[in-house]
């Protein structure tokens, strides 16, 4: 709790520095802010105020360690925000508080134990996203990604309040665990509560962009500042799972709505890798993977058992690692080549940037799953909970799809690795090859350690 | 620990060279550390008591039946000593092809080893896929910038085409491991028992990668183009050693863990594997690239291996493993020998040479014994292992026999054919070239040597995988 | 009594109706606040008083006056916009209904909800969802501080300080991400 | 007593050791120095034949020695291992003797060629794998001598290796051979099951036990055939060894006459154990070798190349062979395998001797009136002539006219035959020999005598064609039938053969031949010397005689029948197997998951309003779903 | 007052949650129906209150007041996405010169 109060005094703090101009200290202070929080919640100091969290919230260890995350992957894109921003004077503190205010949002996600509050939750992270995706204030794509996203969020966002206010009119209560209970008592022959549930998960389903809500995530991705598209990748997607998971995690599932989860996690594997196939943009091509991860780590969600918690944050937590990393050498090819974010610009990045090169083979294979990177052991630890809750044949079209994905993924390795006469120059500021190292390291490091990496 | 250090050496090694790049030489350090790899493995060998040794075993991660077990019986030790045998050859050959970078090359050949080694010491189901799978990038790598015409769409191709049947296996491992009483170790797949239903399905997925890999009719269809464009040091590897890897992978995997799935599909098996023999030795005969006659003639070959292994019996295991170390050795002299002629003509197509006999005498017999061990005459090492398939074969079905022992007629008319169209009839082009120098002969008498000498006593090489078939036998219901 | 409800209802589903349909959007202000009223009416039926005065207060004080403004200051009382075709209309039609039958369909056992309380009939009063308000929902009354506070630096951030109009940053045309390899 | 356990082994080891020093140091060798080393290492294999020879005690049967463990496997043990028992040494007295003789003569005949050390190297090759052949313990380990040795003559035949069409024959041979192979090693495979071993020895304890007529026994006697079709140049698979005459005519004589085409008879006497437990096998054989010996008869009669001649007549005697075997008469095929080599080796190394006068020319049109030039070769090649004609007391008489006796008794069929091709047989030799050696010179290059080194091994021939029947004396003309009673020590199948015809028959029967052979004798003197009828264009003649000149057209058969349609195959299957089923197979995967993924991409077409409904739709489809799914 | 009170036990909680789910319907009909930006938020308010009515309804039907506080912080999250969504609005005006979503379409495939 302390941190989340850290965090909401951080934003206004920002927000304030930005009111009286004092944009070079923005960062800085920014990241000892996060890097507090951090402490805090490593720590474990003031994790829980009875008064205002009994009831709503719980820092449990599930909590926390998503919280953790979460502040990591902020700090990390503060880092490059460091770079991202070194040109840029305007807005630049308003920007960051929003990120910061979205962050509140998403650590309360992870560990909300009211209804209520997931939604709000929920909005406190939406909202600051809808403006943060226009955020590119001059740019048309910028505020057309921002204008969609807003409408199809809200749009969800009726559908998940529906769903709620039919959970609270079957069982009278927002309190999770009691909605939990009553899901294993009279679960299956209460139609309220299964319509009330289905929009419920219908809402969460948006956010993590399943198939049939993924429709917002290729375009924003693609439209929104990079540095923002990296935020919803990382921070959103890990706290959105984060709160679905807490959600059905002791809930017995009705089996109909089971069965339309495992669908969609079927449709969403599909789409998601099939659409990859034919993208040469980089970024909606990681927006499309993005949706095809999604299908993974809902087949892990549905398979409910003491490990779970720990495959999701693994795979989440390494997912997110791979693409704050590629996110950062696209900012870099794409700087190089003067807007461009096509996978054509990586050619001939192994003889211009060998490390960086390398960097993004890591992280390339470590998204495509193959062994000794973490992806890989997160996929592997995925499919073992998903046989072992018995989904055959959803987990072999996951196998599947997983080869599609490798396909997509080696194209880019392959554009990296292909020589090319006249290749740009790219330029690494220290931070972002710091950041990437990072990030290549880490995948494998995690890879070979996972257990470093338990909730 | 003697089995970390063949680990250890290439992976070292080869991590120095990426590091420090020595340009010049790259190649005599890459030797030296095969060659040293090689040792280690005689040592292994000299040493190997029977029954299996467990190197090393470190639990990592027990909660997802990952241990790091290293270990090795007869089967696992003879892939090793195929693998250490023929990665200094493979090394050799960059004599010939001065391939760019020679540094990251020999680092990619080494890393390949490494991981090679690693599927066959590992003694954990992960551990060996693991390697399985990582053995896959430094080829994709070495095809890809050294590749010729086409090997940007080929080397993915081939990467993809692979890796589905990695993925199945994947699926098939998984499966296997989510069973009560698995403890992630290879001995528990045999020890498994899955209802006969669940193995006619679970066979695919586990055979599915090795059938991909070796490759089964009709699953070849990546070969002849990946062997066309890869680097000859890359085709050397994927036809020498990463092939086996598929063998031994089905005796490993798939034997043990479904034997009545793969008893449920013996016919099957055997029937594509055969097919794929005839059917290859038979399209062979039009080729007009070496590599792609070699790709289809490995196809062949492997096709009476893999119906040996699935014989399922005691003559047709030990034949088709003798065959592995057997066809490892043609394969990489046949390979060494195109390389040889395209250093010297510049390309691997047959219509460009014709009479080289008269210009180069020497290589011309080189190449000689190398067919005849290709068409497996006997003392040559490839009939000792076809023999023993041929006999394993009778006790399935005699037709099937009669169908495999074809593939010795089909493989003097191609392998005939190509030599005459390389070596014989009048000097055509009249090419200035040079004769089989030092080089070459440091090559190919060892590895003709070898043929010759197991051909006549393959006493060592049986005993190794004696009594490991035996073992895998007592699985059988 | 009934027949009060009945009558709301039926002024709720007809302004609904006028709010998607009408032509120009001070129509749908217009419609959309008497919707608003409606319902405020139904809480005042519901025995919620406190939630019908901040219903008025928010939605028709605030927030249509909000709706209203911007209509006014962008000028777009034009019914500038172009009709969509006859296939989309019943499209839209169509899953507006068909979400609607499937709900029905749903419950067409009825709702079994039993009540979870006695009948108390001062729930709705202020007192009563004061106190849960500040006591139980204290954590999301301060988190909704932060939202605010997003909102408002949102709307700085994007309508902030007018600049002179810049056209959009040549950035590389789409075409080319839309073709494969 | 001899040290077999050593010596044995010497014998094939030191024409190889010959062949690996003599390869190895081919560019520094001359002809006549790797000539003499080879001769000589093949000279001291044929001493140590003799020397084992003249220790061999026939009461013990015979002696294995053991070499290597080879095919070790648990349920198998086959080692390499050789035999030495009295058909073994015969067969090594044969190739040894004959071959020091061929040797020998390669000198002179190889003097000018530049790869002559390359050559006897690879005769001597040969002669090595012809002795592990015939001295293998088990048929496995004469399996790979009769690989080697048609791995032995694909190199001999190709020798010249530029020629493209003498490498066409090469692989023509080996192909058949391999063809023949296929069923040796699967009756090979078939043998080991039934018995557990491939031990002639073990073998012909343990089929003692077997059913007459089993079924398995007759498959595996017939594949055995099948082999020795191949390498004996039997019907169907002969045509082989008239286009093997590409090679230098020293190899014809080794390989195509005296000693490698025999293999298939070897394999048949040592399996007669088996052989006589399957009659039908027996009746094949019998039919397979009549056809043959009057096929490549009648062709014989009409081939203008003086080789072509010599290797119909070799697949026609093989024939005769055939019969024998097929009648049981072991001893009579391996006694006319003997006299075969003899004779035929006389007259191969004879041609080759008049190939060399007259500067490389081979069609005897072009040749004639050479008695008086080339007087040693006149000579010898008489006496081969008359002793393959069978002319009285002369070896080929006694062996021919044992087989026909056998086949008499056998069924007279067979014998009317036999006669009729043996009648071909006299007519096409002595028109040979009319016309070689008769009338006038019609060639241009300038005839003369060969040297020492070639006609010595010719005069040595022509005595042992003369007299070489007394090996096998019968009866009949005062003697015990030697050679067959030293064989039937060694195989169970020859001591059981007995001719069983009174000889008043036998007399008939040998006069009826004499007085046919010598009428084609006289009409051949007649149309040849008197007269010299040359045969002109095939074309030109009558349509039978047209067929016969050419073959009976059975290569272009052969190339219609199986190599065509191969060739088509070969092409046919990489067009449609692999460039429409194998690779789309493989791309196909691919290919639709792209198209999908293009179909599915078009759902994304960027405009809100259609994402708000496809939302829409997508929530109300997944709702229908999910209610229609709940089991209430 | 009593009336009033009794007129919650008058009318059934059915009819509450039906006319709801028809205003939520029609709600979502005009979303996806309209292509003004300005109506389509109204749209999606509308969507909201009918979902606020809902709330009301099983709140007096549960005699539980957090169903109504729950509608109270509704109302404060439709109020800020208001604000934030008419912010956009006046963006997309502003830079594209309309308000028609469809218009918005560079973003694709």
């Amino acid at each position: 709790m302390s941190a989340l109060i850290l965090l909401s005094v951080l934003g206004v703090v920002l927000m304030f520095m930005g009111l009286r101009g004092m944009r070079d200290k923005l960062l800085p202070v920014a990241v000892a802010g996060l890097l507090g929080a951090l402490a805090l919640l490593v720590a474990g100091r003031g994790l829980e105020w009875p008064v205002l969290t009994d009831g709503m919230m719980r820092f449990d260890g599930y909590a926390l360690g998503f919280s953790r995350a979460l502040v990591v992957f902020t700090l990390l894109l503060f880092l490059f925000a460091i770079d991202y921003y070194s040109k840029v004077r305007e807005n630049v503190a308003e920007i960051l508080a929003l990120m910061i205010f979205a962050l509140v949002g998403a650590v309360v996600m992870a560990g909300y134990t009211n209804l209520l509050v997931l939604f709000l939750a929920v909005e406190v992270m939406s909202i600051p996203l809808y403006i943060l995706a226009g955020g590119k204030r001059d740019s048309l794509r910028s505020g057309e990604a921002s204008i969609k996203y807003f409408l199809q969020g809200s749009f969800a966002s009726g559908f998940f309040l529906l769903g709620i206010a039919l959970v609270y009119g079957s069982c009278a209560s927002f309190d999770l665990a009691t909605v939990q209970a009553h899901a294993a008592a009279a679960g299956a022959d209460d139609r309220l509560f299964l319509l009330g549930l289905f929009f419920t998960i219908s809402g969460l389903a948006f956010k993590v962009a399943a198939v049939p809500f993924h429709f917002w995530s290729p375009d924003v991705y693609e439209g929104s500042p990079t540095l923002i598209t990296a935020y919803m990748n990382t921070v959103v997607k890990t706290a959105a799972f984060a709160a679905f998971y807490r959600l059905i995690e002791h809930m017995q599932l009705p089996f109909a709505v089971h069965a339309m989860l495992l669908l969609m996690t079927a449709c969403t594997l599909l789409l998601g890798n099939l659409v990859a196939l034919r993208q040469t943009h980089f970024k909606r091509l990681l927006a499309y993977s993005a949706i095809a991860h999604t299908g993974f780590l809902m087949l892990a969600l549905l398979s409910p058992g003491p490990r779970t918690p720990d495959v999701l944050y693994y795979y989440l937590v390494t997912y997110a690692l791979a693409t704050v990393g590629l996110f950062i050498v696209l900012t870099i090819t794409k700087r190089a080549s003067r807007g461009d974010e096509h996978i054509r610009t990586f050619r001939g990045m192994f003889r211009t940037a060998p490390w960086v090169a390398i960097v993004t083979m890591l992280l390339l294979l470590s998204l495509a799953g193959i062994p000794l990177t973490a992806g890989f052991l997160a996929k592997y630890r995925v499919f073992m909970l998903s046989l072992e809750a018995g989904y055959l044949w959803t987990t072999g079209l996951a196998v599947l799809m997983a080869l599609v994905g490798i396909y997509y993924y080696v194209i880019v390795i392959r554009e990296a690795f292909t020589p090319q006469p006249d290749a740009l120059p790219l330029r690494v500021s220290t931070v972002n090859w710091v950041l990437i190292s990072l990030c290549g390291i880490a995948v494998v490091l995690f890879a070979v350690m996972p257990q470093w990496l338990a909730l | 620990m003697t089995a970390l250090l063949l680990l250890l050496i290439p992976f070292v090694t080869a991590t120095l060279l990426m590091v420090l790049r020595p340009t010049e030489r790259a190649r005599g350090i890459a030797l030296g550390s095969t060659l040293a790899s090689l040792a280690v493995a005689l040592v292994l060998w000299a040493g190997f008591p029977g029954g299996t040794v467990t190197d090393l075993h470190t639990a990592w991660l027990p909660s997802i039946a990952l241990d790091f077990s290293l270990g090795h019986d007869g089967i696992g030790l003879l892939m090793l000593l195929l693998t250490s045998v023929a990665f200094p050859f493979i090394i050799g050959a960059g004599y010939g092809e001065r391939l760019r970078h020679p540094s990251l090359v020999n680092a990619l050949l080494l890393y390949t080893q490494c991981f090679l080694y690693g599927v066959f010491l590992a003694q954990n189901v992960v551990l060996f896929y693991i390697f399985y799978e990582l053995s896959l990038i430094p080829v994709f790598f070495l095809l890809l910038y050294w590749g010729g015409e086409h090997r940007r769409s080929i080397t993915v191709r081939f990467f993809i085409y692979t890796l589905l049947g990695g993925m199945a296996l994947l699926f098939g491992i998984v499966y296997c491991l989510v069973q009560p009483g698995m403890d992630g170790s290879m001995d528990a797949l045999g020890r498994l028992q899955l209802p006969v239903g669940t193995q006619t399905w679970l066979f695919w997925a586990l055979f599915l990668a090795f059938a991909i890999k070796l490759p089964i009719f009709p699953f070849h269809g990546w070969q002849p183009d990946t062997y066309t464009v890869a680097p000859m040091q890359g085709v050397m590897v994927l036809a020498a050693v990463m092939l086996k890897m598929g063998l031994y992978g089905v005796v490993k995997v798939v034997l043990p863990a479904v034997p009545d799935g793969a008893l449920y599909w013996q016919r099957t098996v055997i029937v594509l594997s055969l097919v794929g023999a005839v059917y290859a030795a038979i399209i062979a005969l039009r080729q007009h690239d070496l590599r792609r006659l070699i790709a289809y003639s490995s196809m062949s070959h492997v096709g009476v291996m893999c119906a040996g292994l699935f014989a399922w019996n005691h003559f047709g295991l030990t034949g088709a493993l003798f065959q592995a170390l057997a066809h490892a050795v043609l394969v990489l002299a046949m390979l060494y020998i195109t390389g040889a002629l395209k250093e010297r003509t510049g390309t691997s197509g047959m219509g460009a040479m014709g009479g080289l006999k008269l210009r180069m005498p020497r290589l011309a017999v080189l190449f000689m014994l190398v067919v005849m061990n290709g068409i497996s005459l006997p003392l040559f090492q490839s009939f000792v292992g076809e023999w023993l398939v041929f006999n394993g074969l009778w006790e399935v079905d005699r037709w099937l026999t009669f169908m495999a022992v074809t593939t010795i007629v089909l493989g003097a008319i191609y392998m005939l054919y190509a030599y005459q169209r390389v070596m014989l009839g009048p000097d055509k082009w009249q090419l200035e070239v040079h004769d089989a120098g030092l080089r070459d002969h440091l090559v190919l008498v060892p590895l003709i040597a070898i043929t010759l000498v197991l051909g006549a006593y393959p006493g060592p090489i049986l005993e190794l995988v004696d009594g490991p078939a035996l073992t895998l036998l007592s699985l059988f219901p | 009594m009934q027949l009060l409800f009945y009558i709301l209802a039926a002024i709720s589903v007809i302004s609904a109706v006028a709010v998607v349909s009408s032509r120009s959007p001070m129509n749908s202000v217009i419609a959309l606040v008497v919707c608003f009223l409606s319902i405020a009416g139904h809480y005042v039926l519901l025995n919620a008083q406190f939630l019908a005065m901040v219903h008025i207060i928010v939605y028709t004080g605030a927030i249509m006056v909000l709706f209203l403004f911007v209509i006014m200051l962008l000028n777009l009382n034009r019914a500038a916009e172009p009709m969509k075709t006859l296939g989309t209309r019943v499209v839209a039609v169509l899953a507006g209904g068909l979400l609607f039958v499937t709900l029905l369909a749903a419950l067409r056992h009825g709702i079994e909800a039993r009540a979870a309380n006695a009948y108390d009939p001062t729930v709705g009063l202020v007192k009563s969802v004061g106190m849960s308000l500040y006591t139980e929902f204290l954590l999301p009354f301060e988190v909704s501080s932060v939202l605010f506070l997003s909102a408002v630096v949102g709307v700085v951030l994007l309508a902030g300080k007018e600049r002179p109009w810049t056209p959009p940053t040549m950035e590389p045309t789409e075409t080319e991400g839309a073709r494969g390899e | 007593m001899v040290n077999t356990g050593v010596l044995a082994p010497l014998v094939p080891l030191l024409p190889l050791l010959g062949a690996v020093v003599i390869g190895a140091l081919r560019r520094r060798m001359g002809a006549v120095q790797a000539g003499a080393l080879a001769t000589a290492m093949i000279g001291a294999g044929f001493a140590i034949s003799l020397v084992l020879f003249a220790g061999f005690d026939t009461a013990a049967g015979g002696t294995t020695v053991r070499l290597l463990d080879w095919m070790a496997v648990t349920g198998m043990d086959i080692p390499l291992a050789l035999r030495v028992d009295a058909l073994s040494l015969t067969m090594m007295l044969i190739v040894t003797g004959v071959g020091t003789l061929i040797h020998l003569y390669s000198i002179g005949y190889m003097h000018d060629d530049p790869r002559a050390a390359t050559f006897f190297s690879n005769l001597n090759l040969f002669t090595f794998c012809m002795l592990v052949l015939v001295m293998g313990s088990n048929f496995l380990v004469t399996f790979v001598g009769w690989e080697g040795v048609g791995l032995c003559s694909y190199l001999l035949i190709g020798f010249w290796y530029t020629r493209p069409d003498y490498n066409y024959a090469a692989r023509k041979a080996f192909v058949m051979n391999r063809i023949g192979d296929v069923g040796m090693v699967l009756a090979m495979v078939l043998l080991f099951h039934l018995f557990g071993t491939l031990e002639y020895a073990a073998i012909m304890d343990k089929a003692a036990g077997m059913r007459w007529n089993d079924p398995l026994l007759v498959t595996a006697t017939l594949l055995l055939v099948l082999g020795a079709t191949g390498k004996s140049a039997q019907v169907p698979l002969f045509t082989w060894l008239p286009d093997a005459m590409a090679g230098p005519t020293p190899v014809s004589a080794l390989i195509h006459a005296a000693t490698m085409v025999t293999a298939g008879i070897f394999l048949v006497v040592r399996g007669s154990v088996l052989f006589e437990l399957a009659p039908f096998t027996q009746e094949v054989i019998v039919w397979v070798g009549t056809a043959t010996a009057l096929l490549a008869a009648s062709i014989g009669l009409l081939q203008n190349d003086i080789k072509k001649v010599l290797a119909y007549s070799t697949v026609s005697q093989l024939g005769y062979m055939f019969v024998a075997l097929g009648t049981g008469a072991y001893g009579a095929a391996m006694f006319h395998v003997t006299t075969h080599a003899f004779f035929k080796a006389l007259l191969f190394l004879g041609a080759g001797s008049v190939i060399h006068a007259l500067g490389g020319e081979q069609d005897i049109r072009k040749m004639g009136g050479l008695k008086g030039k080339v007087r040693t070769t006149y000579l010898t090649f008489l006496a081969g002539t008359a002793a393959i004609s069978g002319l009285p007391l002369l070896s080929g008489f006694f062996s021919k006219d044992l087989i026909m006796a056998h086949a008499f008794q056998h069924g007279p069929e067979v014998f009317v035959l036999l006669l009729i091709g043996a009648l071909f047989t006299a007519f096409y030799m002595f028109r040979l020999l009319f016309l070689v050696f008769f009338g006038t010179y019609r060639g241009e290059a300038e005839p003369h005598e060969s040297p020492i080194t070639m006609t010595l091994p010719l005069v040595v021939l022509a005595v042992l064609s003369v007299v070489g029947g007394v090996l096998n004396l019968p009866h009949l003309f005062g003697g015990n039938e030697a050679l067959k009673h030293y064989l039937g020590t060694a195989a169970a199948g020859i001591a059981n053969e007995e001719l069983v015809l009174s000889a008043a028959t036998e007399i008939a029967l040998m006069a009826v031949t004499l007085v046919l052979v010598a009428l084609t004798i006289v009409l051949a003197h007649a149309r040849f010397v008197k007269r010299t009828t040359l045969e002109g264009d095939p074309a030109a003649m009558p349509p039978l005689k047209r067929l016969v000149a050419e073959r009976w057209r059975i290569d272009e058969l052969y190339a219609r029948l199986f190599e065509r349609p191969y060739a088509w195959l070969s092409r046919t299957l990489h067009r449609i197997g692999e460039e429409r089923v194998v690779v789309p197979l493989m791309n196909g995967v691919g290919t639709v998951a792209i198209r999908t993924g293009q179909a599915l991409r078009k759902l994304q077409t960027g405009n809100a309003s259609f994402h708000l409904l496809a939302m829409a739709a997508g929530i109300i489809i997944f709702l229908l779903i999910t209610l229609l799914t709940d089991p209430r | 007052m009593e009336n009033v009170i009794t007129a919650i036990r008058v009318v059934p909680l059915e009819h509450y949650v039906y006319l709801s789910f028809l205003l939520f319907c029609i709600g979502v009909a005009g979303v996806v129906f309209r292509r003004n930006t300005i109506i389509i938020l109204m749209c999606i308010e509308l969507m909201f209150n009918s979902v606020n009515l809902l709330l009301a309804a099983f709140s007096a039907h549960h005699s539980d007041p957090r169903g109504q506080v729950f509608v109270f912080f509704i109302m404060l999250v439709a109020a800020a996405e208001v604000t934030v969504g008419l912010a956009i609005l006046v963006m997309m005006k502003r830079y594209a010169n309309s308000v028609d979503v469809n218009q918005l379409n560079t973003l694709k495939w």
